[in-house]
């Protein structure tokens, strides 16, 4: 869910998009990343360091760089360098996986906010995340007086009662769908939530 | 006037909405399935509130999580865009329970317009033209005689308790009834056990040529014209223009004229548009629209007027701001679909879009929710945007609309853009000469390839 | 009508030549430096010659080169666009020389309004109101008082053989006069070794308005209404729009009319606009641009009129297809400059745009040249684009405005789209209270932040 | 130069975007470069980089690029190259080297046209080209019954007229910059030309 707080006046859109767009740029990032650099020489001791020449190392590197390539191996008769980078993890990443990548702000727009959108992202990927399964406001309570349903540390069976979500003066139960513990509690009490919204983590 | 809209609607209309809100100074809350996070409308709007999973009765057509939308963020009104629950009397009546304000026409009048039946009866009552039939079933053939001969030939044969396409015959001339007459209720006995049969006049090369309407429910109602939508592909609008090369002013005042006195006698509120078949100068009604429509850009441009921002004014209580005869018709709009489909195949594509230009200068507007890097998911429709050119005169809108497709460009996947580029240099299209079977065999005859 | 025209510019209006001519029906053939092989313009034309290198004068100002390419082309007539050549006198004969036509007025008008002191002497033959001054030298305390009172105070005292500033004093009431009259002479004395100074009327707070004139060189003139231009960065416009928020509709067609029938007069052929300062209900000429302008797109928006197109036909031999009685003016339009600078600072950013997405929708128009992954290069002007919106009201067109902006992504290189985002929300811009010299105040009191 | 033919009715501009807009970007500008290949021998000097030859991987990469090949492995002798890109890494590469490159239409949209713009832009390169200094019509000969001023094999003096320029009824000295043999003749007689086109090479 995205909550604009105070209507933000100048520039507010842009920076609502950068918000959700922001992941910085795959090549610079690439770059950024050292070239796997193998080879049976660099397991030598210092004396064995003969023949290995780091610059033509870093040569070969920048080459990779220019050229696009995704590896370089040379050999020449005792000699062989293989330098290799794998922008997979990086950069394909952001330009085949996620839409937004691309109507990301020049990088100043800051990384900060970025670190906290990654957030419940990651934990929505949680293998023990329990979602919600509608929109409403989210209770840990029966009543505001009552104690909640479960803390961090509660040991839950599968079809305990965990949250209440209402929508439209309608309780709904959510109830824990294994057993285990509950290690993280994700919305407080009152929240409004929407569908798939991370609840709480059952480990 | 609302503080905050929620936009119970997805793609080029949602932002389309939000537009309108956004220029209103309304806040805007945008609503999406899982699939649709990454939409456009979704970034821009000032809140957003994932609703369900991909499936669309799970999402854009689930009520309670609507209101439970509405109810977190405070909204105090939906619009419905076209589609989804734009036409569900049922949503607008449930939105009225709960103290939120539904942008369209009272349930009552969505309810009237949605039955067929009712919808023509309500039609005939108000003045409006309709396809002249017999009043019923009909099972003496000189009855029938006398009707076709009061309606004119060609008349259509048609089972009285049928429906696709059996029991259906049209009969040319007299000498023809006799025999479509047997043949029909052959059919129709055969299929539905029952031989009774009504007649309706038979229309061979009707153009679709619709009215807009605009009513503020207190009385008020005006026409912007009307649009040429003829270009269809199994009953698909592809291609709408307005006005129609098929009518001149006194036809356009007429039967605008016919219908805003209509919708006032209704006191109808809101947008809403009447479909008609056109054939030899006569009009004969379809169907009414209780909502906006996807061509409606093409009235705005001809009008100067924003029909979006209209509905909502409407909606919040307020009178139209302007009578018919402040209503100026200026130029002459078209409006292209492009849809991610294959020209000539018409399979749809979907996927993601690695380059996006749109074209750009005077008398151009693109109506779009996607842009570079956006995947269009393959769960919905398969609405690229829509390209409307506006011209001082047909010749200079068309010619505008073929360099603004010429620069068009959307890569990664396939568009309808190749068929438009066809068509804007038709012959046919170029004198304005088609009807709503034009495409159609344009295509069955290869006009775009192999199909 | 001609068959091809060359189009002797770059940039975005490069491309609004290009647009105009395909809608036309005629062939173009775009010209470019070597810096500009990959510009829009470059790829959309039907044929593109590179005439030089980067350095403007060695390509876009190089007669024998643009002359070459319409000899290789075939091409039959040059636009020259703003800047450049554009009103170059020369270029306009050379071209005739050579039965090109140029797409302008006659070189003799471009010569005449090109000269400051001649451009004034007939403007004011033609009834075209100037600041009222001296007509030359006063060395008379005397005289120079009963000057300053026909006049009316302020007034300003400048050197006559002065420039930059030098030798000019305000003399507020006519107490100040005497004390103005010694400074002013001692200074042009010690700067120019000339103690002769003139007198005019000083402004204050003038704003900066301009009328679009359109001719045929056959005596028919027409104008197109105002445009207010007085928000400048060191005397560069930066928003401009029509109507004026100053002007009502009798001022209006007051100053429209004497100058559309100066032009009649002057049998003046094309797009012409003649820019005044405007303050206290009174207009002073201050010169005629006798090309196209960047912020024609705001004049038609009103009229619906296409300036380019009007050109070409006029070029070629066409009569004006309008009178002044079918110009119509409708709602309210307003032009952004997007530069790419920084916003606060203006330092020049050129380079690649790494992510571009222009609004849409109802009422915007943009004008650019640029696209995704095009490098702005550092050798010209640092135009990215032009935001046009248009509004029934000048409300309506503000509330668009901020919309717009804020659905713009130019990203990669600095824009100025911030400084309009403060601008469209900024109480003087939204009351249309401002002159030449609000923006450089707003700035210098860090409008934009630290400058 | 761009010429249109016939004018191309349907479908014009995006075809022509294209055509401008095709080349590999990239590649084809860097393949132009010459890639100052040295042999396996060069190298020796400095013992550490015996036999490797930076200069020579670059060059593996442009053809690789061009040849749309993923890997190139050559061996000769003790020397062996590996060269490869990996269509994920490739990505990136696009978006951020040639601005071209995003411009570029559907791969669908044919590799022909490609190949055929590509060339002049290597030629435009050669460190032996000659370009014409100005917008008009080359003819190489100085009248149509006279035999042309030079011919591939011709040698060729510095200051030896090669070409004529014709623009506005003059006609301009195309002089030979430097002495050599000329090895390729690029503009036919009559032929109009462009600012910067290569005329002509000599080596």
């Amino acid at each position: 869910m995205k909550r604009s707080s105070p209507k933000s006046a100048t520039s507010a859109a842009p920076a609502t998009l950068g918000k959700t767009a922001k992941p910085a740029p795959a090549p610079s990032k690439a770059a950024a990343k050292p070239a796997a650099v193998a080879g049976p020489a660099a397991a030598k001791a210092a004396p064995a360091r003969e023949g290995v020449d780091p610059a033509l190392v870093r040569e070969l590197a920048l080459v990779l760089g220019e050229t696009n390539l995704t590896e370089i191996e040379v050999r020449h008769g005792k000699l062989r360098i293989r330098v290799s980078r794998h922008a997979a993890a990086v950069a394909p990443a952001v330009v085949a996986a996620a839409p937004v990548a691309v109507v990301a702000p020049p990088p100043v727009a800051g990384s900060a906010p970025r670190a906290v959108e990654a957030e419940p992202a990651r934990i929505a990927d949680h293998p023990g995340v329990v979602k919600s399964p509608m929109v409403g406001t989210a209770y840990g309570r029966p009543s505001p007086e009552a104690k909640p349903f479960i803390e961090v540390g509660s040991q839950v069976k599968a079809g305990d009662k965990i949250f209440l979500v209402e929508a439209m003066k309608t309780f709904n139960e959510i109830v824990a769908p294994r057993a285990g513990t509950v290690t993280q509690i994700l919305v407080e009490d009152g929240q409004p939530v929407e569908y798939d919204q991370p609840l709480l983590v059952i480990e | 006037m609302f503080d905050k809209i929620l936009i119970a609607n997805r793609g080029e209309i949602a932002l389309r909405i939000l537009r309108a809100a956004k220029e209103l100074g309304i806040a805007t809350v945008a609503v999406h399935s899982t699939a649709d996070a990454d939409a456009m409308h979704v970034k821009l709007a000032d809140e957003s509130v994932c609703i369900g999973p991909p499936a669309a009765r799970d999402s854009y057509l689930n009520i309670p999580a609507l209101l439970a939308a509405c109810e977190i963020t405070g909204a105090e009104a939906v619009h419905p865009g076209y589609g989804f629950l734009s036409e569900n009397a049922r949503f607008a009546e449930i939105c009225e329970d709960h103290n939120i304000a539904f942008i369209g026409p009272s349930a009552e009048h969505i309810r009237l317009m949605g039955d067929k039946i009712e919808a023509k009866r309500t039609a005939r009552r108000l003045g409006i033209p309709c396809v002249p039939g017999s009043e019923g079933g009909v099972t003496d053939d000189a009855e029938a005689m006398k009707i076709a001969r009061d309606i004119g030939f060609p008349v259509l044969v048609k089972a009285a308790a049928g429906g696709g396409g059996r029991g259906m015959k049209v009969a040319r001339t007299p000498a023809d009834l006799e025999h479509a007459l047997a043949t029909a209720r052959a059919e129709a006995k055969a299929a539905f056990g029952d031989d009774a049969v009504y007649l309706e006049k038979f229309l061979e090369k009707p153009r679709h040529i619709e009215v807009q309407v605009l009513g503020d429910g207190q009385g008020n109602a005006i026409h912007l014209g009307e649009r040429d939508c003829s270009l269809q592909r199994r009953h698909q609008k592809v291609w709408e223009e307005s006005p129609s090369p098929a009518l001149n002013d006194a036809q356009r005042s007429e039967i605008g004229e016919t219908v805003a006195r209509a919708m006032r006698d209704l006191r109808y509120s809101g947008a809403g548009t009447i479909e008609f078949l056109y054939e030899n100068g006569e009009f004969y009604f379809i169907e009414m629209n209780t909502r906006i429509q996807v061509e409606h850009p093409v009235s705005e441009m001809i009008t100067g007027i924003d029909l979006v921002n209209e509905q909502i004014k409407v909606a919040a209580g307020g009178q139209l701001t302007l009578d018919q005869s402040e209503v100026r018709f200026n130029g002459h709009a078209i409006e292209c679909r492009v849809n991610a489909e294959h020209p000539a195949t018409f399979r749809p594509s979907p996927g993601r879009i690695s380059y996006y230009h749109p074209p750009g200068g005077l008398g151009v507007r693109v109506d779009s929710a996607v842009y570079q890097g956006y995947v269009i998911p393959p769960y919905y429709d398969s609405l690229v945007g829509k390209l409307i050119v506006h011209g001082r005169t047909r010749t200079e809108a068309m010619m505008r609309l073929r360099r603004a497709l010429d620069e068009f460009i959307v890569d990664g996947i396939e568009t309808t853009l190749p068929l438009f580029r066809t068509l804007v240099r038709n012959h046919d299209i170029q004198n304005g000469d088609y009807d709503i079977h034009w495409l159609e065999k344009f295509l069955a005859n290869g006009g775009m390839g192999p199909a």
